[in-house]
């Protein structure tokens, strides 16, 4: 009864066999904003054996709302999140082995962490689409299970991706989503966060004890100021010329030539940015104004944004001014663009 | 009576939060299409849309008594 | 921008008209174990005015699976939750006023604190119905609503309630239930405390923003692993006869007679509590046999848990050997009834 | 058809956790009754009971094709 998981063995369809395994299982977390910040919390106070996390940024005060694993003070000494996560992890639980890696999330950098080790389950805490494809992918082609997850205002989303049984992402969205809308465009309550963090978290157990029988086998969204709810049938989403997940899968966002890819203008304090799609700037537009002052033409968008000017090019390029460092330009783009 | 929850950011295109449309049956193109007409510049074309909570594509039927569901895909996290 | 909420600020409900409301609202929070971990967090983070705290218990090394304010020091330290909740809570949000009570909720505790001061919600994080129903009739005696919220094993609830609009816990239960599942007896994840708390911070933003009309009017149940999910409409469960809330209240949970009882049996190392209510031990018997060894005769029941022997009578007495201590004496009681 | 869901502990102690019964129409009290006589030892009497998703009261109607959900009060917090 003394045990710290006692609560957790008790429960019947975890037991003591679910935690033994849960003990020797190891996830990969991508993104360690609100939805990583929880997720992480969960799955190491659940004593799983190993987690992996990924992020780029540092810890600023608009976190703070919602972002639960940081405080004031990791503010004043701007530190990496993976960095301010861990301490807090390992005061939670120090037998979790915690690799945390300050980086941004690309086909580059997650591949070495793939191929050398084995994962049991990938959970996306992302905030955009472009890193969102890339799991789907990189899910299929190891056969390692993933858990999506996005929240903005007060709604969100879930839903549990088995690769070679259920339907993808590229089945359910078709195309890459222009622009979603991003927590930095119309805000984000932390309930909503929340919310999101459960049903991920509850499905990340599930997986985790291998009881496969009672994942969620449905889209769930939800809006919590609005009390709306909704639980999706999807299987008839599932394609067999599904480019990811059909019989003949080329894993599109894996090539090259359709990653987001980043440059450093020389001289210029400009990082430019090159997706493989067109941005409809119009629609862009009206959300943007929002949040700063916005210029537009036929061809561009230009907006200042932090202490940014970004020119967005309908082509699908991107120009962020007044920095020459891409993680700063990437995560400026991530919070316009989503 | 065809019910339209809209979900996110469509709430604030449209400027509510579900809709009631007296029609007796329709596609899902279509709604589009008159949701289209008749509100300002909603960014419905890349929504999911789900009828009675089943995912649908954009030509399958819609009748008296259902919900459709609009729900843009966000990316925050 | 660069204001700590403004990420709460954006989302268009709550906006800076409710930014400052927030800043000037006082909520009650009682209890502060898992469900009350995770309340407090995100209303400190959301940057209300000031939250009052009470708890009796102190940090164990079982709560740290599913209780986010602490870590394994405070267990080490064995400090009460609320002092341990604080620490945290300050660090999170210097800005917030913490008002830390370390004691039991009853009626004769919460008393001075309910009528020195104004308090705008009332939070339900207790782990009995006891003090649900206390709650009950403070909040329609003082005026003040309540967010009811309870969860064990994958599964939980939520219901808000407005006195003198909505039905009231009472309406809803009839009688005091004789015995809930605890979370001690059957077990409990994390996730499940995260969707209940989604769902009362979410009904507490509304309540301190004062946006009434998107109150959740429904009842929510869930079932994180089996996945279900029920919000059930209860209008017609209120009662023009409720002793709470009808039209002629007595507000009975408030009164000396009808309240949980416990005194020190001198000398023999014993609580004793009365409960107002007759205990119904064979089916009580079932669930405790999964935590200790039970022994059973017509008249009552004796369980040896931890590392005290408590025996239930039918009656409603129960005894609590082996402690001096009522609040000892009252969490091994609440731990096994519910 | 009458579908039952069963809520936290009344699973275990059902040892399933939904029921599907045939029959026309019935009262939720009745409906106690026949799960308390085929079932060994449920402690349905101080559950919550929904139908459909809407309180429901003992002296209730269930017909076919209802969905009812015994829920128990659980105290865990």
């Amino acid at each position: 009864m003394k045990d710290r998981y006692s609560r957790q063995k008790m429960f019947k369809p975890i037991g003591e066999d679910g935690q033994v395994k849960l003990g020797k299982k190891h996830v990969l977390l991508i993104g360690c904003g609100a939805l990583g910040s929880t997720n992480a919390e969960n799955l190491v106070r659940a004593g799983i054996g190993k987690l992996t996390i990924i992020d780029r940024d540092y810890v600023e005060l608009t976190n703070l709302q919602r972002q639960n694993l940081y405080v004031e003070q990791d503010c004043h000494e701007q530190l990496p999140k993976v960095i301010a996560a861990k301490n807090r992890l390992q005061a939670i639980n120090s037998s979790v082995w915690i690799d945390a890696h300050v980086m941004d999330a690309n086909y580059d950098t997650l591949r070495p962490v793939i191929e050398q080790q084995s994962i049991d389950l990938i959970i996306d805490a992302t905030d955009n689409f472009d890193t969102r494809f890339l799991i789907n992918d990189i899910s299929h082609k190891h056969n390692i299970p993933w858990i999506m997850g996005s929240c903005v205002g007060s709604t969100g989303m879930s839903f549990t991706i088995l690769p070679g049984e259920t339907p993808c992402l590229q089945c359910l969205l078709d195309a890459m989503p222009v622009s979603g809308a991003t927590c930095d465009s119309v805000g984000i309550i932390a309930p909503a966060v929340q919310m999101v963090t459960a049903f991920q978290s509850a499905e990340a157990l599930k997986i985790l004890v291998e009881d496969y029988e009672a994942l969620r086998t449905t889209l769930v969204t939800f809006d919590l100021w609005n009390n709306y709810f909704q639980t999706i049938r999807v299987e008839r989403a599932k394609k067999e010329q599904c480019p990811t997940c059909g019989k003949q899968p080329i894993y599109p966002h894996l090539q090259y030539e359709n990653q987001t890819k980043s440059e450093v203008l020389c001289g210029r304090n400009t990082v430019q940015i090159r997706t493989g799609n067109e941005i409809p700037i119009d629609i862009l537009a009206t959300r943007l104004r929002k949040i700063g002052q916005v210029k537009m033409n036929p061809y561009l968008l230009s907006i200042d944004y932090e202490s940014y000017r970004t020119v967005i090019f309908r082509d699908g390029r991107v120009l962020i001014h007044g920095t020459n460092c891409k993680d700063i330009a990437k995560k400026i783009y991530y919070q316009l663009i989503g | 009576m065809i019910k339209i929850l809209l979900f996110a950011q469509l709430q604030e295109e449209f400027g509510v939060k579900d809709i009631e449309i007296n029609l007796m049956e329709t596609t899902v193109s279509q709604l589009k299409e008159i949701l289209k007409a008749n509100f300002k510049f909603p960014s419905l074309d890349h929504c999911m849309v789900a009828i009675n909570e089943e995912y649908a594509m954009d030509f399958d039927t819609v009748q008296s008594g259902d919900t459709v569901a609009f729900i843009p895909p966000v990316s925050g996290g």
